[in-house]
């Protein structure tokens, strides 16, 4: 039915492959023309299968898994290389390809005098065609070979700037991170396989329902295992630190992969699971709970960053709270909903960052930025509709798709006072640290003299009115976002309507941006008192709760020291030694024994006659 | 054809020791050409060989000791298909690879080095018990004299408690063939030493328990298996890169191919019985080696402790003792064959262009070396078992067998958790040699240094290539390997042990 | 007085001869005791020839002392030689196999 | 020569004969500890020509004239003088004698071996070995002829395997005196 779908991830590969073995042929005019190209087309083809699928029956629209070629057949151990084309996916692939493409091109301004163009680009597609790989996966293998490959194109772009130990550091841990994600999907995928025998979507998610009753045991362990995959890649409590870490990489990087799609692969792998999830409630208010714990967790520390770049990555982090908040609690289509908003305006604010730093040369640190809004005009406004957009300010594209989460953390089945709370109060925060950035970085006078701001070249600025565009009017593609996804969760999620609390959502949103307005635009005396005795609590929220500490402390020294400890104990003082021992032993007691040997004639005599007489005692008695 | 594979290295290295000692070029020439001819022929077996069949094919006997009905026989099938081809492939890498270095006695390594190779394919390829035993002791020799005689560091206790250990093993397993005989001979009143008929013999179960011992104890010390690996890092440490490629890459290959060949058809009972503490070795083994390269700082003895880490995975899918499980041991020993040899060969070019493998030394050679930076990018994410490139195929096989395993049920949930802390482990310990050999900022970097050459490229290149085209496609391989492992795990006893009423009778 | 006789008093010869070789430290006393072991069993031969009626015996007893000549003459040579070396005649001093 | 006493009769010329043997046999065997148990090697010697002596005249009365000559001229002639030779080159120290552990071992050991051959003098006569012992021949040719007619035809081979052992042991000494000898380094352990 959708024959052509592979085409939309074999574009980026063959992007990626001539990118990256034919380095030297390719001229560098051409690399980043061709790596937007392929992209391009990519999103090209999963318009056509937007059309496609839009003029099918909403029945009709599940269930194209597509089997390319047979990848294995091992004993009851069959698996097919098959890609799924069905709403969801298709939705993913006009996310990833879309902001993709939009990225791409930015990068060729970006990234326009880095010696190592190409190999950026290069990267670039692989994330995008491990990307594709990862939502078209019609079983579980092949999501976690996406899941897998997204995680290494991420380690490759995060350590790009492969000269920066900080980089190379950030890297290597965010792909430990990952995995050890992979490794939680991978027993999933194997308690899969041997309670449903199959690791194909279609027969694991038809046989589920008629198998287990809600909260079996068996279901909430594979879902469990499923979620460290998922927390892992979308940087949820505990599983997070290498989140703002990855900000070492080019900022193309972070709006692409660490903030419009990879991070939402968690929450993409949610939904796409939902009928395992929704077997195991357990786990879906694990997923609520940790969902809006880390929104918060993340809005505090994002309140007091002075990292451009990091702050927009404890953003990335508590909206992918909200995601989780909102899977959890059985909203799939508004998670999904939210995470086409966020990758939207977040892409957006990534992107503006990258514009600020670009012109700033590489400057991130926001307390030596200011008044950059006559330089930047462009950037300026659009990033003010980005800002609006993730405080949820009303009518822009971030306050449906976060109000509709809002009213569910009350008003859904397993909802509840305590989530909608932190929920809104996280909303407060959120407008509070977007706009202490905004103001930061864009009002009041420039804090270093010698820069020279300018507005960035087009290729920057127009993929940034374009993401501007859609964060501020995608809130209308709701309902169309819910219906068009509806066959894939199996029915409409539901609206809550509640005048009351959408008021006060509202209120503590703008009470926000006001505060954060007085904080940083109002420079007046009163404030400094506060500032002080808040002192000690901006100091854990600064060290991010010495979570990296407390890491590295329970866990990073602990491994290096028993790696060490073995080494030693196990290998020379274990293994070796008792080795060693043997052959010891043995050339000890050949010590002895040759003293026997003593090299006296006589003695050698008295042994013959000894054996002789031995022999005779045999022969007369025996 | 099989006769010609295995003894086409042998004869190469007698020609070897016939010619002139300085000369360099036909030395190369013949080296080169005995194995290339041993690869080509192998690749040869891949057409002739008929997938569906799952018993031994290209069969070709010799009568050897006639009274006593020991043949040098040879067969493969599809176990021992892969890891003939993977050997020949190995022995050319290994040849082109020592020629580019500087060697006084080039000729005779290379003669040691091609007499190794057949001592491994006879291995590989021996279906009759005393001439698998020769062949066996025959891998022993000539790598005893290449790491005694052009190793380096510590290499005469390397070497000597590398040979003493797998004396140890092999004299044990003699006696056990040996004593597999009688027992045939007891049952049946005919000698024979054929694997193939050895195997439909029934054994009580007290008799399977110490010969399979004895056959175990053999290959485990051959592999080697935690806690028997005390000689891995050593030798490994020791060895000339060279010899080193078909050592790790073939020859501890031939451990688990034995345990596949001989424990699991004959000893099915005592498989069952022990398999939990096996698989709780050979999981330990994995976690430990994992752990302990991950602070390792000579980049050689880190390829080492992955290779027992790599090594208990192969084990423990064995010991599943079902046909994913064994499939993935058999896929993943050819690629651990390719995966390690070639990080080896890294290795071996990182030291000598920068004169050291010490990591804390080594520092931002991606810049200068795009090509050397790609190409161990791709082994050490294969290494670590990245999805959709070879290692995963196999780690991913042996899991799931692992885990659906009769014979590990009650702890193969551990096992396979234990697997995963490897896996998390590799990746670890592999960033950190890619990531410190390769990156960050070295101003300290040698001025001319030059991207690997065209004799480096080549020898690493088909590895990369099998690495990715495993990685993506592994049904051809399995397809092959698949029906002579099920024949392998379900093995007919036929022949029968006099039973007591027999006994009586006789009396 | 049959074959007893031969019996015990070639076997006691032979004890005799084996004791002192034992405990003797002088080489020369040593190949003394040796020719004793010798003599004792050409006595059995000897006497075992006439009560088997057989010649062989007698051969045999020939070629041990041909034997036992070409024994004594090398001996005596080396431990001529031995004590040119060393100048010392107790055999306990040579102990270079000493493990 | 029967002699009757009636209640005990005896063959005057076995007993004596017998007699003869029990003596020359103890004189053998006395000699033989003279040899062990002398201090000095020219007693040793001189007690082990005396034993040869005995074995002799032993070697006659068991019929074996050509050996007993032998044992004479070879013997206890010119082995004997030889090893007087060397006594007298080398000096003959005497030892010192002590009683140790190493005697008492050796002792201990003897005295088993000796009980076991001694218990193996109870034993039944042996099954002969085929050999041709023509008494006639003997009487008619003598006993050295008939060895050697046995030697010059069944026993040749060995006979000149003997020549050739002898002809060897003298290349051997000639070697062992005319060449000096350096004795190697010992070992540093």
């Amino acid at each position: 039915m959708f024959g052509y779908g592979w085409l939309v991830l074999i574009a980026p590969l063959l992007g990626f492959l001539s990118l990256s073995c034919l380095g030297k042929r390719i001229p560098r005019s051409i690399a980043g023309y061709l790596g937007c190209a392929t992209v391009g087309f990519a999103f090209f083809i999963s318009l056509i299968l937007l059309v496609h699928l839009s003029v099918l029956e909403p029945e009709e629209r599940v269930g194209g898994a597509q089997a390319l070629y047979t990848w294995i057949d091992s004993g009851q151990f069959h698996l097919d290389f098959a890609i799924l084309i069905d709403p969801l996916s298709v939705f993913m692939f006009l996310i990833v390809t879309g902001v993709g493409f939009l990225i791409h091109v930015y990068s060729l301004g970006y990234m326009e005098h880095d010696p190592e163009f190409k190999r950026f680009f290069a990267y670039l597609n692989l994330f995008i065609f491990s990307m594709c790989v990862l939502v078209s996966a019609a079983d579980f293998f092949f999501l976690i070979v996406g899941w897998a490959l997204v995680g290494l194109a991420s380690y490759l772009l995060i350590g790009f700037w492969r000269d920066k130990p900080s980089a190379v550091l950030a890297a290597r841990k965010a792909f430990v991170m990952n995995v050890i994600g992979d490794v939680g999907m991978l027993v999933a995928a194997f308690m899969i396989f041997e309670t449903f025998g199959s690791l194909s979507y279609q027969k694991v998610f038809e046989m589920a329902p008629t198998m287990f009753l809600a909260n079996d045991m068996n279901m909430i362990l594979i879902t469990l295992f499923l979620l460290v995959g998922a927390f892992a890649k979308s940087a949820q409590l505990p599983l997070h630190t290498w989140l703002p870490d990855a900000m070492e990489g080019p900022t193309p990087v972070s709006a692409l992969i660490h903030a419009a799609t990879m991070v939402t692969a968690g929450v993409y792998l949610v939904a796409r699971c939902h009928t395992l999830f929704e077997l195991a409630p357990f786990t879906m208010y694990v997923i609520a709970t940790v969902g809006i714990i880390t929104a918060t967790f993340a809005g505090t520390i994002a309140m007091v960053q002075t990292d451009i770049k990091r702050v927009i990555a404890y953003s990335t982090m508590s909206q992918l709270g909200y995601m989780f908040l909102a899977v959890g609690l059985g909203m799939f289509s508004f998670g999904m909903f939210h995470l086409m908003t966020h990758a939207f305006f977040k892409a957006l604010l990534f992107l503006g960052a990258g514009s600020v730093i670009h012109s700033l040369n590489e400057e991130q640190d926001i307390r030596k930025m200011g008044g950059l809004a006559k330089a930047m005009p462009v950037t300026y406004i659009t990033f003010l509709i980005g800002s609006l957009a993730l405080a949820g300010f009303p009518l822009t594209s971030g306050f449906f798709s976060k109000e509709a989460i809002i009213m569910g953390a009350y008003h859904s089945e397993m909802g509840n006072i305590l989530f909608w709370g932190l929920a809104v109060f996280t909303a407060g925060m959120t407008a509070f640290y977007t706009f202490r950035l905004f103001f930061c970085v864009f009002q009041g006078d420039l804090r270093t003299p010698d820069a020279h701001p300018h507005e960035s070249p087009v290729t920057m600025t127009g993929p940034l009115v374009i993401l501007g565009f859609f964060a501020l009017a995608a809130g209308v593609l709701g309902p169309w976002v819910d219906s068009f996804l509806s066959p894939v969760f199996g029915g409409h999620a539901e609206h809550y309507q509640d005048g009351f609390l959408e008021t006060i959502a509202v209120f503590v949103g703008l009470g926000g941006i006001m505060t954060a307005g007085l904080l940083y635009m109002v420079r007046s005396d009163k404030i400094e008192p506060i500032k002080e005795a808040l002192a000690p609590i901006q100091e854990i929220l600064f060290h991010k709760y010495y979570v990296d500490e407390i890491y590295d402390f329970l866990i990073v020294k602990p491994v290096k020291a028993i790696s060490v400890f073995l080494e030693d104990m196990g290998e020379k003082k274990g293994v070796d030694f008792a080795v060693d021992q043997v052959g010891e032993q043995v050339r000890e007691v050949s010590k002895y024994v040759s003293l026997w040997q003593s090299g006296r004639i006589r003695d050698y005599a008295v042994n013959m006659v000894a054996g002789m007489a031995l022999v005779l005692i045999f022969v007369a008695f025996l | 054809m099989l006769f010609f594979i295995v003894f086409i290295p042998l004869v190469a290295s007698a020609a070897l020791w016939a010619m002139d000692k300085d000369s360099v070029a036909p030395v190369r020439s013949i080296a080169l050409g005995g194995t290339g001819l041993c690869l080509l022929f192998s690749v040869f077996l891949l057409f002739g060989f008929e997938s569906e069949n799952n018993g031994m094919q290209f069969v070709a006997g010799l009568t050897w000791v006639e009274s006593l009905n020991i043949n040098l026989k040879f067969g493969i099938d599809g176990i021992s298909l892969w890891l003939v081809i993977l050997t020949a492939f190995l022995g050319v890498i290994a040849v082109i690879y020592s020629t580019s270095q500087k060697n006084d006695q080039q000729r005779e390594f290379l003669a040691l080095l091609l007499a190794l190779e057949t001592g491994i394919l006879g291995v590989f390829v021996s279906l009759d018990t005393i001439s698998f035993y020769v062949f066996w002791e025959l891998m022993l020799i000539p790598s005893y004299f290449i790491i005694g005689l052009w190793g380096e560091g510590n290499r005469i206790y390397a070497t000597t408690k590398f040979v003493l250990f797998t004396l140890v093993g092999s004299l044990l397993m003699l006696v056990a063939i040996l004593a597999l005989t009688l027992e045939y001979h007891t049952a049946t009143h005919e000698w024979s030493f054929d694997i193939d008929t050895l195997s439909h013999m029934h054994l009580d179960d007290g008799t399977q328990l110490w010969m399979f011992l004895c056959f175990f104890l053999a290959f485990a010390i051959k592999v080697p298996m935690f806690p028997l690996h005390s000689w891995l890092p050593h030798a490994y440490k020791s060895c000339p890169i060279p010899a080193l490629i078909l050592i790790t890459g073939a020859m501890s290959k031939a451990g688990a191919y034995g345990m596949i060949r001989f424990c699991l058809p004959l000893f099915p009972s005592a498989i069952e019985s022990l398999a939990l503490l096996i698989g709780a070795c050979a999981a330990g083994g994995m976690v430990y080696g994992a752990w302990i390269a991950v602070m390792q700082k000579d980049l050689k003895s880190l390829v080492a402790y992955s290779s027992i880490s790599h090594l208990g995975f192969i084990v423990l899918g064995i010991f599943s003792y079902n046909s994913q499980g064994v499939e993935g041991s058999v896929l993943q020993m050819v690629n651990h064959g390719i995966i390690a040899s070639a990080l080896f060969i890294i290795v071996g070019i990182i030291e000598s262009k920068m004169g050291t493998r010490q990591l804390d030394k080594l520092k931002g050679m991606g810049t200068p070396m795009p090509v050397l930076y790609g190409m161990f990018m791709l082994l050490a994410l294969a290494a670590l078992g990245l999805p959709g490139l070879n290692g995963f195929v196999g780690e991913f096989l042996i899991l799931a067998g692992v885990w659906t395993s009769v014979t590990l049920s009650d702890m193969a949930a551990i096992y396979v958790l234990m697997g995963g802390a490897a896996i998390v482990f590799a990746s670890i310990y592999m960033l950190y040699m890619f990531q410190g050999a390769m990156q960050e900022k070295n101003e300290d970097l040698p001025k001319d240094l030059e991207d690997i050459n065209c004799a480096q490229f080549g020898v690493l290149l088909p590895a990369c290539i099998l690495v990715v085209f495993i990685g993506l496609y592994p049904k051809p391989f399995v397809d092959r390997i698949g029906p002579s492992v099920d024949s392998a795990l379900h093995a007919e006893k036929t022949v029968n042990l006099p039973s007591a009423e027999d006994a009586s009778s006789h009396h | 007085m049959g074959q007893e006789f031969i019996l015990l008093v070639s076997a006691t010869v032979f004890c005799i001869g084996a004791f002192g070789f034992m405990v003797r430290k002088n080489p020369l006393i040593m190949f003394m005791s040796v020719e004793l072991m010798l003599n004792s069993v050409n006595f059995l031969l000897i006497g075992y020839s006439n009560i088997l009626k057989s010649l062989d015996g007698q051969i045999f007893a020939l070629m041990i002392m041909a034997v036992a000549a070409a024994e004594v003459v090398v001996g005596l040579a080396l431990i001529l030689t031995i004590f040119r070396t060393r100048h010392d005649l107790n055999v306990d001093h040579l102990d270079s196999l000493k493990g | 020569m029967l002699i009757d006493l009636g209640w005990f009769s005896f063959d005057l010329f076995q007993i004596t004969y017998d007699g003869v043997l029990l003596a020359v046999g103890g004189t053998a065997i006395l000699a033989a500890l003279g040899v062990v148990l002398c201090s000095s090697p020219i007693y040793s010697a001189l007690y082990l020509i005396g034993h040869m002596i005995c074995l002799a005249i032993l070697f006659l009365m068991y019929g074996a004239e050509f050996i007993a000559a032998v044992q004479l001229i070879v013997y206890a002639g010119a082995v004997m003088i030889l090893f007087l030779f060397i006594i007298a080159l080398l000096g003959g120290k005497k030892e010192s004698q002590s009683f140790d552990f190493h005697k008492f071992m050796a002792l201990s050991f003897i005295g088993t071996v000796l009980a076991e051959l001694a218990l193996s003098a109870r034993v039944g006569p042996t099954r002969p070995v085929t050999g041709i012992f023509d008494e006639k021949l003997i009487a008619d040719v003598g006993n050295a002829k008939a060895i050697g007619l046995e030697l010059y035809s069944k026993h040749l081979i060995p006979f000149e395997l003997a020549s050739c052992l002898l002809l060897v042991a003298g290349v051997g000494i000639i070697c062992l005196s005319k060449f000096t000898y350096k004795p190697p380094q010992r070992r540093s352990n």
